[in-house]
Order: C-alpha cells, then structure tokens, then sequence
C-alpha cells in the first residue's frame, strides 16, 4: 500500500532484531515491508523517523545507522513514555510502522578536511553515531576524530560493543565519562563539560557536534565557546514534541523554525539567531 | 441584476439538499447557537449574529479516526478512514469561510492531508453576508468582511423576504442551479458597520518586542486552558494517539491547545515552553507572524470568539493595539 | 429463547480478608455465581473512585467492593477511608444515573466463606433485575 | 465610600508601604460592562481596581502561582472560602496573603457584553454574605437568614428518575469540549499532573467523544467531594454552559448530611475523606 499520498499513514515494517544496549535502551533493527519503499528509503546523519507502536502511537527517533551500509533502519529507543515502553515490549519479527525520513542533516560535506569533535550525553549519543559511521567508512576524507560519550553510569553507556573498533580506527580518539562509578569502573568520572575543559579541545579547523540533555548541551556550549570553538564550528541536533514531521502542524516550533523541518540539526550561530530560545 | 431567491424556495431547496446529505446549520442549544446536524428546516436559527463555536469541528474534527489498524494473519493491515457523506454548511458568516481558507493552508499544502481534503471536497459552503456585526469582531481589519464571500460556494444576502443570491464555485451550482433563481432589481444593503482594530505591520512589531515582559504581564491573568484554541476557527493544532475498538485500533487524532501545561514537553520532562508567559506569546506569534509569513494569510480572522468565550478576557483586539504601541522601543 | 441477561460485575476484594474469604469458599466448595470478575487489592482503601467509574463506564453492569470488617484492616485504618469515600460515592452515581443497587460494598473477613456467596449470589440477581447498564460506548467520532 | 474607592486606597497603602507584591483585584473588562481579574504591582496601577456585581472570578486561583510572594487580595464570601481550603491542604501561607474581604452585594447574571441586573440563583441562595477571612473588611458585616431547602435544585434532580437523570446528565456531558477551563478556574484543581492527563493509566484518553466526556466530567467533580467551596469558578468559565454546579453541589449536599461538614469555613478542621471515625454509621455495609 503505498501511502506517499497519505503523510500520516506509517508504512509497514517488521521489526528485525532487538538488541539490548543498556539496562533501559534498546536498539530496534526495522525492516521495511514494502519493496520499492526499501529500495528507495535513503536517509542522510541527523535525520530522524517516527516509529509506531501499534496500539499506542508513534513517536519521533534520530536514526542512528547510515544507509550507505544497506543494513536495516536503527533506531536507540530509551524506555521513558507509553510509546517507547510499548516498543520496549515487541520481539523480533514484530510489526511496527515507519514514517520518514524528516528532517535536514549534519552537513558531512562541510566536515569534509575537518577535524571532527562528538560529544554525547546519554541516549543523546545515538543521533551521533551516524556520523562516526559515516567518518569510519570513508577515513581519509575527515581530520581527526575525536569521540566523547558521557552516561550517568557505565551501564548506560550506548553502543559499548562498538568502542573497541572505534578506539583503534585511525586518527580516531574514544574517551568515555560518567556521572557516577560501579565497582568495575576504572575509568573517568567526570561531567562531560569538564572532560572538554580538561582535554582543551583545539577549535584549529574543527568542528564540535553535541547532543544530549539541555543541561549538557548549555554548560559543554559554555565550555566549547571557553576553548575558542565559535558558533557556527558547535552544531547540535534539536529535540521537540512533533506529531507531523513535515513542517505544518506547528508543534515543533522554535519562534518561527520548526525542529522537525528546518531542523533538528542546527549550528549555534543558528540556534542564537532564533527568535525564541530553545 | 442580482439573482433572488425567496425565503420558502431556501427552505424546500434546504429539504431537498438534506437528502442523502447532511445538512449543518446554526441552532439554538441552551442559550447558546451551535452548528448542528438539522433534522428539521424549522430548527434553523435566524435571529443570531455568529455561532459560539466555528464549523470548524466538521472540517477538522475535535476527535476523529485517521486510520485503523488490524492484526490479520501475523501481518497488519491500515484502512485509512473515508468521509462518506457530502455535508453542507448553511449558515455560515463570511469570516468562518475565511477560516476555513486558513485551515485549508497547513491541511491542504503538499503533502496534503487526505482526510481534511476529502471532507473539504465534500462540503458545500453556503454562507449569509452580515448584517450586523457583533461587538467584539473585526474581520475587516484582518483581510475579511461582512459581505466578502471568498471562501463560500454560495453567498446569500437577506433582503424583503428572500436572499440575493451569488453563486460563486461549480459545487454552488450543482447544488443551486440558475433555473431555481429569478431575477431582482433589489438594491444590495448595507454590509455590517465593524470595528477596526490597527492590525497593519503587526508581525514585525512582534518580532521586535518579543521579549518584551509585557507577555509575562499579560500571562499572570490567563487561567491556561484550552478554550481560545477550541472556539478559534484557524487553530489546528493536535495530538495523535491509539485506541481499542472492537478488536480493532483506531489511531485517532484530537485537537489540543498551545496553552495547556506540557504541550511541549519532551522525553526527560524538559518543557522549553514551561513558563505561563512564553506559552502566552506562542499563541499570539503564531497568529500574528509565524502563519502569516509561513502561509501569507492571517492566522487571525476577527471573529471575535475567543475575545467572547475568554474566561479572563484576553482580548487579541486589546493584544494588538498594545503591542502596536509597545513598537516605540524597538529599531 | 431470548438469550437471558448475564450481567458482568467487577469485584475489588480486599487481599487480607476478602480475598481470603472467597479461597474460603472455593476451597470449601462452595459455590457462586461466576459474573463477578475478581481483581485483588491490598486494601479496600486502595481502591480508587477512578477504578469504579472506569468500570462503569466501559461497559461493567455492577461493581462490588469487599474489604476487612472495621477494626480488622491489615492497615488498621483502610477500610475506614474507603468507608467515607464510598459512602459519597453511592448516592453521587445513583444522582448520574447510575442506580444504587448497582455498587456496592460489603466487609467481608477471611473465614466468611458462606457469605460472600452469599454477597455476591444476591449482588447478581440484584444487577440481573437491574438489566444490562446501557454503558456510554466510546464512539470514535462526535 | 463606595467599595471600589475603599479597595482602591487599601491597595495603594499596601503598594505604597511595599507590604505586598500586588494586589490582585478587578478591573473593567474591553466590553465596559464586565469585570476581569488584574494584577496592580504600583500605585497606577491600583486605580484601576473597580468592585462591582459583575466581579464573578475567583481570584483564590492565583496564589497558587505566587506561593513565595506575599500578595494582596480582594475577595468575595465565596472566594474567602477557598483561602481556607487551600490553607487547609498546605498549598498556601496565610501569612502570605493580605486578604481585602469584601461584604457581597450578590453577583448579577452576565454575559459577553451583557451585565443584567437579576441576582444570580446561586446568589440567590448564598447564606454567607461576610467573607470568612479577611485581614480588611469592606462594608458592613451581615448575617442572611439560611433558606428553607438550600439545594433546590439538587433536589430536583434527584427527584428524577433513573433514564431522566442519565439521559440529562449524558446530553449535558456530550456538550464537553474538553477545554478544561473548569479545571482551570477551580481554587481546589491543583494538581501538578490531572488524571486526565495521564496517559499510564489511561483513565480518560485524548478522544473528544460522550464516553470519555463523561469520564472526566463524573471524576473532576468526585476530586473535589468534601472540598468544593462552591464558588461557581467552574460553572461561570464553561463555553458550552454544562451545570457544574448541579453536580459540585450534589456532593456538598451529602457531604453536610454524612458528616456535618462544609468546606471552605475555617483552615484547621480537616477534610472528611482525609479523616474518619471508628465507629461511625454511614449505611455503608450495615
């Protein structure tokens, strides 16, 4: 049934696998019913899908894979709300629906040369690791990457399995932070702000691309803007209440932008022009 | 020369459009006039200025089925909902077809809404030019007026025992064809006298005073509930979720206001719009600058309802001059 | 033969006595009508007005509350709240239509096997007289 | 001196003395007829402030977002009785307000554009015309004698029979457009998340439709059972005019039958379905 007519009608998929990544996060592997869907869903870091949970609703997620390594659609989904506990419930091979992909994207062209800085709080990190993909899969073309993935403890921290090719990828430095320690943990516990004040980061040729709750995003910009990054070097990813996607329904709007269309990605020297702070 | 038709003509045309239709006219529930589905021609209200609740509700619907899902066979099938029956709005004042025009922008923009399109396709608008004009409206000052038929498939004007008749679109026609109508040499009367309200250059003066306390002011008085946006004709904002029914899911939407606490609030509890004042001015930036600049049409089309129904009236008239003034600091 | 009138009855049972009564019963084979669907609370002063009005609402001919004999609440002081609380709420349902014989609440303690068969036999013939509760069914449109 | 010069002078001696914040008060409304809430933060302010019979709000509301102010208020008998609940429930400091009673003329029946001049029923059968608090009492105290059956029309209502009253209260409730103001305007609807908003459980759902109208409109009512100051805030901001009041008052009529209680009379006692007695009859499970 192809709904290109109908905006607000998911297309059919079936949910793949389902993989545990933290004690409250888990990464949904979606499969798209619809052949020529499939063929032609092609989707850009930064964009995000909304997913239903049939019974409950639908919910807006940052895709967190990249098409280019023609896998299934992925998306991190943190236990919070009706939607995402109903998904929480759902075992492979279950249907779900798909609409998408919105949004604009992180402009990888523009980091093309560039030495790239992510820093990540919490399940804010999974919007990120599409660009890290994207960087892995074609090395050469990017500087230095530098990765920061913070969580309140290490259990919460996403995508621990991929770490360990992260960390020995070339030019590439993964350095990890908590809030708080367990027994096993033997490696920093600090705010990610201060990580960033500690590892003076160098704005030569950079660019710094962070999400995460607002309270991080305010105290890391601060710090960032401290160790000379200017604002349109920091982008971040946006989140709001959407119910369309598509730029109409006037829910997502911050003064007159909306998230979900002429965002979620947006540079500081963006976000500080708007009308309305976030 | 202006096409005529007589008061027992409308009403036997009303019988006879009411069959395997449904025919929505004004009436008079309690002490209040509501559009009504209209069983009987007798049942229509004549002697009101304008509606307490705009037809919005038949275009755009306070809750309504956008699809419905069944689990059939390990798989799941969506049957999106159809609009079966053509409805005709009798009744109408030119400034709620004016807001049918601005709710047709965000519904009816690609990619449209199927739904809203398929019930706008299969609604005849028949509107009646105003007379007289309620005090608290505007329609002139916002891009309207009282005998301003754009937007109706039919105007009609009262006049001695009848109505002139402007049959306006192709759907006015099949459904009123000339052969019904005679000729009148009847003068057209005087369109309503309404007050002006100084709306000119509105959303730049807005975007200058954005952050001008006079939000926060004016936020102290407003009790936040969802009246304004419910009787606003061009507000359309809504909230989707799942239902139950019969072994079935409908996924239904149902209109939500900008001024109810927790509207923005996202996973993890942080609400950029939290506090009452910024809620406030949400409201009145999205009437008055953001849809016009996104869709080039007032958001606001002077029917005065939410100036009528505010509990604690906050009048947009009164918002209006005081921002207007408040422009003086600006660049 | 017009098929007769089964009501459907929901019954809050209090999980100290009147849980434990109605084990009673079945254990001593006694029986009862099998309207009645059985959620166990841990007190009858758990039991929201929210709880009995959904009931009815979706679609419950009549909703039975049992809970400890004053004096005997695991809690000590449960069952007198939910005393005073469905005290006003009978007659506020009965003023919405929704007559009397239709709620109701019984103390009921763990060795009263006998009468809560007895509670709930006459709670159902009662709803079965009262006939089906025309329940507002939640219509999807306006 | 007519109230409003009273209420005027107060105000401005407490601005003046910076003894409060504001003073919430009246002011003229933009249909020169009725009256609006306002808040007078200055002297200029305060001559705006007006008390006349169409001074239907209650301004109790709004401390509640002014919790660590100390703020000036005017306030009808009515009104004053929801200060004593909302004392009574911790969600105010009395010494945080500086409460200007004012002796009450009865309000009239208004509408948009309209302020008739015949007392409103509830008016009508008011037996409280001195507000029960007040730091500053405008006009003379005065005592009304308690009509024959103070709930008239509650008794009516439960004259009917079963089908008349579902059938009434089922047409009235499908009027609902959910906009909540009635929640809103309420003194004792507080709440930092309603049940209605809840989606876990989900007691009512987003749907605009009789079943879930009914819902909200049976349970916001039973929420204030033993509490409701009987003010009308909530009858008086319904777009679709339901009878609010017909069902607050049903609880308060059995409220003063079960336990000789009525909400709003002073801050200490406490509510009675927060408190109970042993060995009381209330013909439940007798």
């Amino acid at each position: 049934m192809s709904n290109n007519k109908n905006p607000l009608l998911p297309h059919l998929a079936t949910l793949q696998n389902v993989i545990d990544l933290t004690p409250d996060v888990r990464l949904f592997q979606i499969d798209l019913n619809d052949a020529d869907f499939k063929a032609k869903f092609d989707y850009k870091p930064g964009q995000f899908v909304f997913v239903s949970a049939f019974g409950t609703g639908e919910s807006p997620f940052g895709l967190t894979s990249v098409a280019h390594r023609k896998g299934p659609i992925e998306v991190a989904v943190r236990k919070v709300g009706t939607v995402t506990s109903s998904l929480h419930d759902l075992e492979p091979g279950a249907a779900v629906g798909v609409r998408g992909p919105f949004g604009n994207f992180f402009p990888m062209d523009q980091f093309k040369g560039k030495n790239i800085h992510i820093i990540g709080g919490g399940i804010g990190f999974a919007p990120l690791r599409p660009i890290i993909l994207t960087i892995l899969d074609h090395r050469n073309e990017y500087g230095d990457l530098f990765i920061l993935n913070g969580a309140r403890t290490p259990s919460d921290l996403v995508f621990a399995n991929e770490f360990d090719t992260w960390a020995s990828a070339p030019k590439t430095r993964l350095e990890l932070t908590v809030d708080a320690k367990d027994d096993k943990w033997t490696g920093r516990v600090a705010l990610i702000p201060a990580v960033v004040k500690e590892l003076q980061l160098s704005p030569a040729n950079s660019v710094a691309i962070i999400c995460g709750p607002p309270i991080m995003i305010k105290f890391t910009l601060t710090e960032l803007k401290k160790l000379g990054f200017a604002d349109e070097q920091i982008v971040t990813t946006l989140e709001g209440k959407m119910k369309c996607g598509l730029g109409k329904c006037a829910r997502c709007n911050v003064g007159d932008k909306y998230v979900c269309k002429d965002g979620p990605v947006f540079t500081f020297k963006q976000i500080s022009g708007l009308l309305e702070q976030f | 020369m202006s096409k005529f038709i007589s008061k027992k003509d409308l009403n036997s045309w009303l019988n006879k459009v009411r069959e395997g239709r449904r025919l929505i006219a004004p009436t008079k529930v309690e002490d209040l006039v509501l559009f009504k589905e209209i069983s009987r021609v007798e049942d229509i209200a004549s002697d009101y200025v304008n509606t307490d609740l705009s037809p919005k509700e038949f275009l755009f619907p306070p809750t309504e089925v956008l699809f419905s899902i069944e689990k059939k066979d390990g798989g799941v099938d969506l049957t999106p909902a159809r609009v079966e029956k053509e409805t005709v709005i009798f009744g109408m004042r030119p400034c709620d077809a004016k807001g049918i025009i601005a709710l047709d922008k965000p519904f009816l923009e690609e990619p449209a809404d199927p739904l809203y399109k398929e019930h706008r396709d299969k609604t005849i608008l028949v509107g009646v030019a105003c007379l007289k004009a309620c005090p608290e409206c505007f329609c002139s000052s916002m891009g309207g007026g009282p005998d301003d038929p754009a937007g109706l498939d039919i105007m009609l004007t009262e006049v001695k025992d009848g109505y002139l008749v402007q049959v306006l679109t192709e759907k006015g026609k099949a459904l009123m064809p000339d052969s019904m109508l005679s000729e009148s040499r009847e003068a057209k009367p005087k369109a309503a006298e309404v007050s002006k309200v100084p709306a000119e250059g509105i959303n730049k003066k807005l975007r200058q005073n954005f952050e001008d306390p006079y939000w926060g002011r004016l936020a102290d008085r407003c009790i936040h509930c969802n009246m304004c946006s419910y009787v606003c004709p061009t507000c359309y904002c809504f909230d989707i979720r799942d239902y139950p029914n019969k072994g079935k899911t409908d996924r239904v939407r149902s209109w939500e206001s900008c001024q109810s606490a927790g509207f923005t609030k996202i996973a993890g509890g942080y609400d950029p719009r939290a506090n009452k004042g910024i809620r406030m001015r949400q409201r009145f930036a999205h009437k008055l600058l953001y849809f016009p600049e996104q869709f080039g049409v007032s958001h606001c089309i002077g029917c005065g309802r939410c100036v009528k129904s505010c509990p604690v009236n906050i009048d947009i008239r009164e918002i209006i001059s005081d921002v207007q003034k408040l422009g003086a600091k600006g660049e | 033969m017009a098929v007769e009138f089964q009501p459907r009855i929901v019954g809050f049972l209090c999980n100290w006595c009147s849980y434990a009564g109605a084990d009673m019963a079945g254990t001593s084979r006694i029986t009862y009508p099998t309207n009645i669907r059985i959620i166990r609370v841990p007190c009858s002063g758990r039991v929201d007005p929210l709880l009995i009005v959904k009931s009815f609402q979706m679609g419950a001919d009549g909703v039975l509350i049992a809970g400890c004999h004053p004096g005997d609440c695991h809690y000590t002081e449960g069952n007198y709240y939910a005393r005073r609380r469905f005290a006003l709420l009978r007659p506020f349902l009965e003023y919405l239509g929704i007559e009397s014989g239709r709620f109701r609440v019984e103390w009921v303690s763990a060795s009263e096997g006998k009468k809560w068969s007895q509670v709930v036999t006459s709670f159902t013939d009662e709803v079965t007289k009262l006939g089906p509760r025309k329940a507002l069914v939640p219509e999807a449109t306006r | 001196m007519s109230e409003t010069e009273q209420i005027r002078s107060k105000a401005k001696e407490l601005l003046d003395a910076k003894k409060v914040d504001c003073v919430i008060g009246y002011e003229r409304a933009t249909d020169g007829k009725n009256a609006r809430p306002m808040f007078a933060y200055n002297v200029k302010d305060a001559d705006r402030l007006i008390f006349d019979q169409t001074c239907r709000h209650n301004l109790v509301r709004y401390l509640l977002n002014r919790k660590d102010k100390v703020t000036g208020i005017v306030v009808k008998p009515c009104d004053s009785r929801a200060i004593n609940l909302l004392i009574n429930e911790h969600q105010i400091a009395r010494d945080k307000v500086v409460i200007i009673g004012v002796v009450c003329p009865g309000l009239v029946k208004t509408d948009w554009n309209k302020a008739g001049d015949k007392l409103r029923d509830a008016c009508q059968l008011c037996q409280q015309r001195t507000p029960v608090v007040y730091d500053v009492l405008i006009g003379e105290p005065k005592k009304v004698e308690p009509p024959a059956d103070a709930y008239p029309d509650v008794t009516g209502m439960e004259g009917k029979s079963v089908e008349e009253k579902r059938a009434f209260w089922e047409k009235e409730f499908s009027r609902c457009i959910r906009c909540y103001a009635c929640r809103q305007a309420c003194p004792g609807c507080y709440c930092s998340e309603c049940f209605v908003d809840r989606l876990d459980p989900l007691w009512v759902g987003i749907r605009i439709a009789p079943g879930e109208n009914e819902m909200w409109n049976t349970m916001r009512a039973f929420h204030l059972g033993g509490r409701c100051v009987s003010c009308y805030a909530c009858e008086l901001v319904c777009p679709v005019n339901i009878p609010l009041s017909l069902l607050n008052r049903k609880l308060e009529k059995e409220t003063m039958k079960l336990f000789k209680f009525q909400p709003g009379l002073d801050p200490e006692t406490p509510q009675p379905l927060a408190t109970f007695q042993k060995d009381e009859k209330l013909g439940v499970a007798e």
